[in-house]
């Protein structure tokens, strides 16, 4: 069992690199805070402040990372808190630092990542007029997420969970003058939402039986819990992380979060914020590790949405989109990692992926900046010889994510499809695994082919861009990712004894294997031949340009095309239903409460005016009732009198 | 008192028949009131209706009431209605369709009823023998109903005349002083309403017999009150003489 | 066979009955005044009757009052319905609606 | 500095300045508004001592004062205060001097209407520490005078509809209020209006039934919950700024306060029946609210439906019954009461520009004005519950107490978190972005001062945010023991009638008696006058 399942944590010693870990996620936020209040007068400073926020905090975590590796395996789950935040009735929740193996690699591929994509984005946002603004918003980004990721508490996790929803919104809609960047940064945020309420409907319902939400105590209580309970937290835990890893069925808002800038694309939409539902299950391994059947049910979604974003990657004609689906198919990946139990396995891949999808979002960034911001892939081709650093490190990062042999891509699926297959249950799923395999290598090398490769198609445009290589501020991360891509794969050689997976045991279940249903040798040749298969064939068939669709896939390409309508159906499923249910109650409340209201009203006014009616102004109608007055009174007395029987006596004792 | 008068009061036939007479008289004269036309008409058939009563009244052996009836209510009262009848000039037909419909049919339905509710209440133990003011039944008891002893001993003792100063000036003094009063308040009442505003356009020389046009008033004083005048042309002429509001409260 | 007072009374309540559906039915002031006029001395009527069975002359005082308190009242009426002529240039008792709602 | 009667000083400096105000010649515009903002800072002192004065650990009332009023009927001025109001208070005492700097330019009849301010504020802080049902009535009704001419005279344009609505909602309520603590008095015996003794009768299930849903009457038109709000949107649309700002950040309060104050305290088998359809109500307005937000195209009714959602929550937290869910209604109520009343400045700065609230009349705000854009963006943040800002600290806990009550509820109410953020982000969406269209062209920026009355709410939410442990270490004791005791009743224990007062070795619990002059003309007097002179 892992450290944390234990109850082994440790109070970090002070001055440790763990007692000061708080520190990484504050200064980002407080720079980002600085830059918002005065980013406009710091001028061109601004951008350096983000920078070296972003870099003190990786050096934070490169710190913390030799200090805990210098430390036994037993003691790495180290604990600090910084003060109480929460202490509302029975609820007691501590802004408190869980430093662990695996915080501390989320951590440095977020910072490390971080980093290089803030000094991207000093080429890539040169000449936009809202610099500070940007960079602040990167630096919430980098202090949230790591928030997330050093939260000790499921609260506090949340916490960043939800301020990254809200840096996603901003980055999203960042050149909020278009409408459309506006409403997808706003689709971004209303999907993420309700992942979100998964998550504190888990809480509740692991607060209700444990009493407590910080992991320290959680994830020992793990066991203890209820089967219902463990499997509703299992499933809403899991509602959560789709929200946030954009699966299904909460994935659509990843592709139109292509409309923010391509660094934050490569930030958070491929590297960091995608990969927090994968963290968060890791994180929670010692409760899943209790419901094999719901890690089946992970891996289902997992394996569901790498074939669908897969499918629909081919048929995409947008530079960034492809790569959008990409991730949405490269996370499904993960989740099947995570789901069958591999956790170190999952997040092998969740590091390597932060590498070659960084490397291809900005190599991306780079083609779209030096062809003014044009992104149909079919007006490109032909740029390696414009752009030749840009073209190899693409290269270098398709051929990772591909799987070609020996790049870190290649290590990270093979161990996932391997541990797949060491699961009882997983034919289906490894069956999907490969057939992705084959789909990602075809479409990459497509979109690398249609790029880089074949005839310059920009050049019949009618004021073609003229395009030049980037800025060294652009190339340096993208060489430093490619190199990263290439070598990444040393971090995890052996699924068992790899170096990764010896740093992750203390923070998450080891993985026990439960059926062989191939052969790893066996496996590890197919997927190398379906990769080269896929890379052959996506180079050969689009090297000569776009490809005319046959009359009978036309259709078939064209649903692709439309994400298979996914947003339609959403929005006649959920969204027009709302609406009218809305303007049904705004009707209700308007006429019918108000009516009522306002009908009380007219109602006590015309009893008024009937009243009224009575003065009819004649003086003789008043006459008249006092005379029907007067009767009425005498004919009352009169009848009172016969009824006490003795008569009027008018005269007599009174 | 005159013998009739006191032939009358000894009881007996006369003051069966003297009663059914005045008591017809009366009551046709009250209907003739109310079923007039012309108004100068009403006023002479209440005239009527108060010699009757008059009548009735020395009967009753109220014979100071009688005389003080005649003089104030026969000779001032009406004679003031028919003064103002003509001052006004509104002696014309006076069309008795009522405004409310079903006005005439309500009121006489009630009056009927107001009558049988009145009469049951009062006259309710009276109407039996004893009731029959001197009759030796009420002198003895015996008769049923309550018995009515009538005036005539406390008449003849000094008199109705002195007995009622008598009691006027001792039991009652305060009241006759509060209305001596009345009346002069009423007097000063009358004058204030009826005062005129001096206007000096208006200042007649004496001795011209053309009455001044009243400013605005459509020289009333000539103008017949030709049928009912609609409300608005009257309302219209909102004359001078109303007294201006003091100070009224700008709303 | 002489009267018993109660028919003295029932001729009183007859009287004052015709008077009240008089000045419910006309629609001159003044024949309304007057109706009220003979209302007053109907139950002048009727005190002096009970003055007479109660064999006191306190009924007729009472009577004497009325009467004076009928005279008043009538000075200050027509003064009244003088003025309203004025107002109104009609003595129509229905004109008069000022009060309506 | 003990045995100075802090809570009648909170009272009364607003009373006398709105009576200082009042006196003074109606040209004079500028003196009387230095004047009610000195007086609005002192009594913020006023309220800091006080916040300084309150030891946290008690959970009954404390700084108490008590003056007999009318001895014959038991009536006596008593104040208090506890973790329940303490909050509250400071809350009201924080944004009058914010309301006074931002109604500064007020011109048109400003001596009225810094006396209703005036008045409003002494009215409201009594409320919240009346420990006298008679007084607390009095003040309860005494604050829809101020409001109702704060709406009715400077209002919009169908102020007058929705002043009436306003007004007639609230004193219906109250009476029904007024009949239940007649009904207490006479039950009592005691021939007292004292809170204490009223709280310790011996009622029978069916009165107790009765005489809840009387208080719930008031408290349910005020919070406002479901079918009794649709005054709210009217009141808010047609109040100025400043009364809105006022309406939502302290007077929809005494609704959830008064559930928390009398309600649960006083008729607790009553409180265990209804707690159910309460909790119902609860969840249905915050998703009717909601919904009914999103489809507002006037941005303040959108804001006040907003309130409506978020009320929602308050009752929720307050009828959990378990210790969580109070705690974080107490919270949230300050917390609604910083960010709607955040909104609706912003809302006001933006109407004293354009004098149009109609969403769809702007496009792109926040190219033109950076800072009213940003500030806006903060504070809907933190009207969403968004954690890290105040709201998700009073928020959470209520769900959390409300799941473990009700599950189903519990989850119900989530979801209003989803319908929250669409109808905040859509209105901010069509409002702040896209081109630079319609009225935001040509957008001033925030001034200085407008900036001066924001930034310290803003500042407040990021603090609660990230701290509120302060504000809970001061309501947790007090709700600790107020929970405690209804969810005794409902396990059968007799009604221990808890000895509020704590135990009287406590030093300054003896009710400090006041050394009032001769004819007290300090405080009785300013009662009486600041209800008759604004009523002028």
């Amino acid at each position: 069992m892992t450290g944390l399942a234990e109850g082994a944590a440790v109070v970090a010693p002070a001055g440790s690199p763990a007692a000061w870990a708080w520190l990484m996620a504050v200064v980002p936020l407080v720079s980002a805070a600085v830059l918002l209040l005065v980013g406009r007068r710091l001028g061109r400073a601004a951008p350096w402040v983000a920078i070296l926020s972003a870099g003190f905090s990786l050096t934070l975590a490169v710190w913390a990372a030799v200090w805990l590796a210098g430390r036994e395996a037993a003691e790495r789950t180290v604990v600090h808190t910084v003060a109480t935040w929460l202490p509302a009735g029975e609820l007691e929740v501590d802004w408190a630092v869980l430093v662990d193996p695996l915080a501390v690699a989320m951590s440095l591929l977020v910072t490390g990542v971080g980093l290089l994509i803030h000094v991207y984005s000093l080429g890539y946002m040169e000449h936009d007029s809202d610099i500070p603004r940007f960079f602040a918003y990167l630096n919430l980004f980098l202090g949230s997420m790591l928030v997330l990721v050093l939260g000790e508490s499921l609260l506090t996790l949340f916490v960043g969970w939800e301020l990254v929803g809200l840096c996603s919104y901003l980055l999203i809609g960042f050149w909020f003058d278009e409408r459309p960047n506006a409403s997808a940064a706003k689709k971004a945020f209303v999907i993420n939402r309700v992942g979100d309420v998964g998550f504190m409907i888990a809480m509740f319902l692991l607060f209700g039986a444990i009493g407590s939400l910080s992991l320290v105590e959680v994830l020992p209580a793990a066991e203890g819990l209820a089967g219902g309970t463990l499997v509703a937290v299992g499933l809403l835990l899991l509602l959560g992380a789709t929200g946030k890893s954009a699966q299904i069925p909460l994935f659509v808002w990843l592709p139109d979060a292509m409309a923010g800038p391509t660094p934050v694309s490569a930030l958070i939409h491929a590297a960091t914020m995608v990969t927090a539902g994968v963290y968060l299950i890791a994180r929670m391994s010692p409760l899943y590790v209790q419901i094999p059947e719901i890690g089946l049910v992970v891996a289902a979604v997992g394996a569901a949405t790498a074939l669908v974003a897969a499918l629909i990657a081919v048929a995409q004609n947008d530079i960034k989109r492809v790569l959008a689906y990409s991730t949405v198919s490269q996370l499904g990946y993960m989740f099947m990692a995570v789901g069958v139990g591999a956790y170190s396995a999952g997040i092998f891949p969740l590091l390597t992926h932060g590498f070659f999808k960084a490397l291809l979002f900005l190599a991306a960034g780079s083609v779209m900046h030096a062809m003014a911001d044009r992104g149909d892939i079919r007006e490109m081709g032909g740029l390696l010889r414009d752009l030749p650093i840009t073209g190899g490190t693409a290269a270098i990062g398709t051929l990772a994510i591909a799987g070609f042999p020996l790049t870190a891509g290649f290590f990270s699926k093979e161990e996932i499809l391997a541990a797949v297959a060491d699961t009882a249950g997983g034919e289906v799923i490894l069956a999907i695994g490969l057939v992705v395999a084959l789909l990602t290598a075809f479409y990459m090398a497509r979109w690398f082919a249609l790029v880089f490769l074949g005839p310059r198609r920009f050049e019949e445009l009618d004021h073609p861009p003229h395009p030049h290589e980037s800025p060294l501020s652009m190339t340096l991360p993208l060489v430093l990712l490619a190199v990263a891509s290439l070598g990444g794969g040393v971090l995890n050689l052996d699924p068992e004894t790899g170096v990764l997976a010896g740093w992750l045991a203390p923070s998450v279940v080891a993985f026990e294997q439960t059926a062989a249903i191939i052969g790893h040798g066996l496996l590890e040749a197919i997927a190398i031949v379906l990769a080269l298969v896929g890379l052959a064939a996506g180079v050969l068939l689009f090297r000569a340009g776009p490809r005319e669709v046959s009359a009978s896939a036309a259709p078939a390409v064209r649903f692709a095309q439309d994400a298979f309508r996914v947003d339609e159906l959403y929005r006649a499923a959920i969204i027009t239903p709302g609406h009218w249910l809305a303007v049904g109650l705004t009707w209700f409340d308007e006429r019918g409460i108000d009516g009522a209201v306002n009908g009380a009203g007219r109602a006590t006014s015309g009893l008024a005016t009937a009243g009224a009616r009575l003065q009819t102004g004649f003086v003789r109608s008043y006459a008249l009732a006092v005379l029907i007055g007067t009767v009425l009174l005498i004919a009352g007395l009169v009848g009172v009198w016969m009824a006490a029987g003795d008569g009027i006596v008018l005269t007599g004792g009174w | 008192m005159t013998p009739v008068l006191a032939q009358a009061t000894e009881g007996g036939a006369a003051e069966l028949w003297t009663f059914i007479i005045v008591g017809a008289v009366a009551l046709g004269s009250a209907f003739g009131l109310i079923l007039m036309r012309n108004a100068v008409h009403a006023a002479l058939m209440l005239v009527l209706n108060f010699l009757a009563i008059a009548v009735l009244y020395a009967v009753l052996q109220a014979q100071f009431l009688a005389v003080i009836q005649l003089i104030v209510y026969a000779g001032a009262i009406v004679v003031l209605f028919l003064f103002v009848l003509m001052l006004l000039g509104v002696s014309r037909e006076d069309s008795l369709t009522a405004r409310v419909p079903g006005q005439k049919t309500m009121a006489s339905v009630l009056g009927v009823l107001l009558f049988v509710s009145l009469a049951a209440a009062t006259a309710g133990p009276f109407l039996g023998d004893a009731s029959v003011c001197g009759s030796e039944e009420a002198l003895t008891g015996t008769g049923d109903g309550v018995p009515c002893l009538g005036l005539a001993a406390v008449n003849a003792a000094e008199g109705n005349l002195r007995g009622l100063g008598f009691l006027l000036f001792t039991d009652y003094v305060w009241a006759f002083e509060v209305t001596a009063v009345l009346l002069v308040i009423a007097a000063i009442g009358a004058i204030v309403l009826g005062r005129r505003q001096e206007d000096p356009s208006e200042l007649v020389e004496p001795g011209s017999t053309v009455l001044p046009a009243r400013r605005g008033s459509g020289s009333a004083a000539t103008e017949p009150g030709a049928g009912p005048t609609d409300a608005d042309e009257g309302a219209a002429t909102e004359t001078s003489e109303a007294t201006p509001s003091e100070g009224e409260e700008r709303t | 066979m002489s009267v018993p007072a109660g028919y003295y009374l029932i001729l009183a309540a007859a009287l004052f009955s015709i008077g009240a559906v008089g000045v419910l039915i006309r629609r001159s002031v003044i024949v309304m005044f007057m109706c009220v006029e003979l209302m007053l001395n109907s139950v002048n009527l009727t005190l002096v009757t009970f003055a007479r069975i109660n064999a006191s002359l306190d009924g007729q005082v009472l009577a004497f009052f009325v009467i004076v308190v009928a005279a008043a009242e009538v000075t200050v009426g027509l003064a009244l319905i003088v003025n309203l002529f004025r107002l109104r240039a009609s003595t129509d008792a229905d004109q008069v609606g000022a009060l309506r709602a | 500095m003990a045995d100075v009667p802090l809570l009648t000083l909170l009272l009364a400096v607003p009373a006398a300045v709105a009576l200082l105000i009042a006196v003074m010649p109606r040209e004079a515009v500028r003196p009387i508004r230095s004047v009610a903002m000195a007086g609005s800072l002192v009594t913020l002192g006023v309220a800091v001592a006080v916040l300084a004065a309150f030891e946290v650990g008690q959970p009954g009332f404390q700084l108490e004062e008590e003056v007999a009023w009318i001895p014959q009927w038991g009536i006596s001025y008593r104040l208090g205060v506890d973790g329940i109001s303490l909050l509250l208070v400071a809350l009201t005492a924080f944004f009058m001097p914010l309301v006074v700097l931002a109604a500064w330019h007020q011109h048109e009849r400003a001596k009225g209407f810094f006396v209703a301010l005036m008045a409003m504020g002494a009215a409201m802080l009594g409320v919240f520490l009346a420990l006298d049902l008679i007084l607390f009535y009095v003040l309860f009704e005494a604050m829809l005078v101020p409001m109702y001419a704060l709406i009715g005279i400077w209002g919009g344009k169908q102020r007058r509809y929705a002043a009436i609505k306003f007004f007639l909602y609230t004193l219906v309520g109250g009476l029904l209020m007024l009949v239940a603590i007649l009904y207490l008095y006479w039950s009592a015996g005691a021939q007292s209006f004292d809170y204490d003794v009223l709280r310790g009768l011996e009622l029978t299930g069916t009165e107790q039934l009765w005489l809840f849903l009387a208080f719930f009457a008031a408290f349910g038109i005020k919070v406002p919950i479901f079918p009794f709000h649709t005054w709210l949107p009217d009141a808010h649309t047609e109040a100025p700024t400043v009364g809105s700002v006022i309406l939502a950040a302290v007077l929809l309060k005494i609704g959830g306060y008064g559930f928390l104050r009398f309600s649960l305290p006083y008729f607790p088998e009553a409180t265990i029946s209804l707690a159910p359809w309460m909790l119902g109500l609860g969840v249905i307005g915050v998703l009717y609210g909601a919904l009914v937000a999103m489809m507002q195209r006037d941005i303040k009714r959108l804001i006040a439906y907003s309130s409506v959602s978020h009320l929602g929550f308050v009752v929720l937290g307050a009828f959990a019954l378990n210790q969580t869910g109070a705690a974080g209604s107490v919270v949230q109520m300050v917390n609604h009461g910083l960010s709607t009343g955040a909104l609706f400045l912003l809302v006001g700065f933006l109407y004293d520009r354009t004098h149009e609230r109609a969403i769809a009349e702007y496009s792109g705000i926040m190219r033109v004005t950076p800072v009213f854009g940003g500030l806006f963006l903060i504070t809907a943040m933190s009207s969403l519950a968004l954690p890290g800002l105040n709201g998700f600290t009073g928020e959470f806990p209520i769900l959390l107490g409300t799941f473990a009550a009700v599950p189903l509820a519990g989850i119900a109410a989530t979801l209003g978190v989803i319908l929250a953020a669409i109808y905040l982000l859509w209105a901010y969406q069509r409002m702040f972005h896209g081109p630079v269209e319609g009225r935001a062209v040509g957008l001033t920026d925030l001034t200085p001062r407008e900036i001066g009355v924001v930034a310290p709410i803003v500042v407040l939410m990021v603090a609660i945010g990230l701290y509120p442990g302060p504000l809970y270490d001061r309501v947790n004791p007090t709700v600790e023991v107020l929970v405690e005791e209804v969810v005794a009743v409902a396990e059968g224990a007799d009604v221990a009638t808890v000895d509020q007062t704590g135990d009287p070795a406590a030093g300054s619990d003896a009710p400090i008696e006041l050394d009032a002059p001769a004819g007290s003309d300090l405080d009785s007097a300013d009662d009486d006058d600041e209800d008759e002179e604004v009523s002028r």
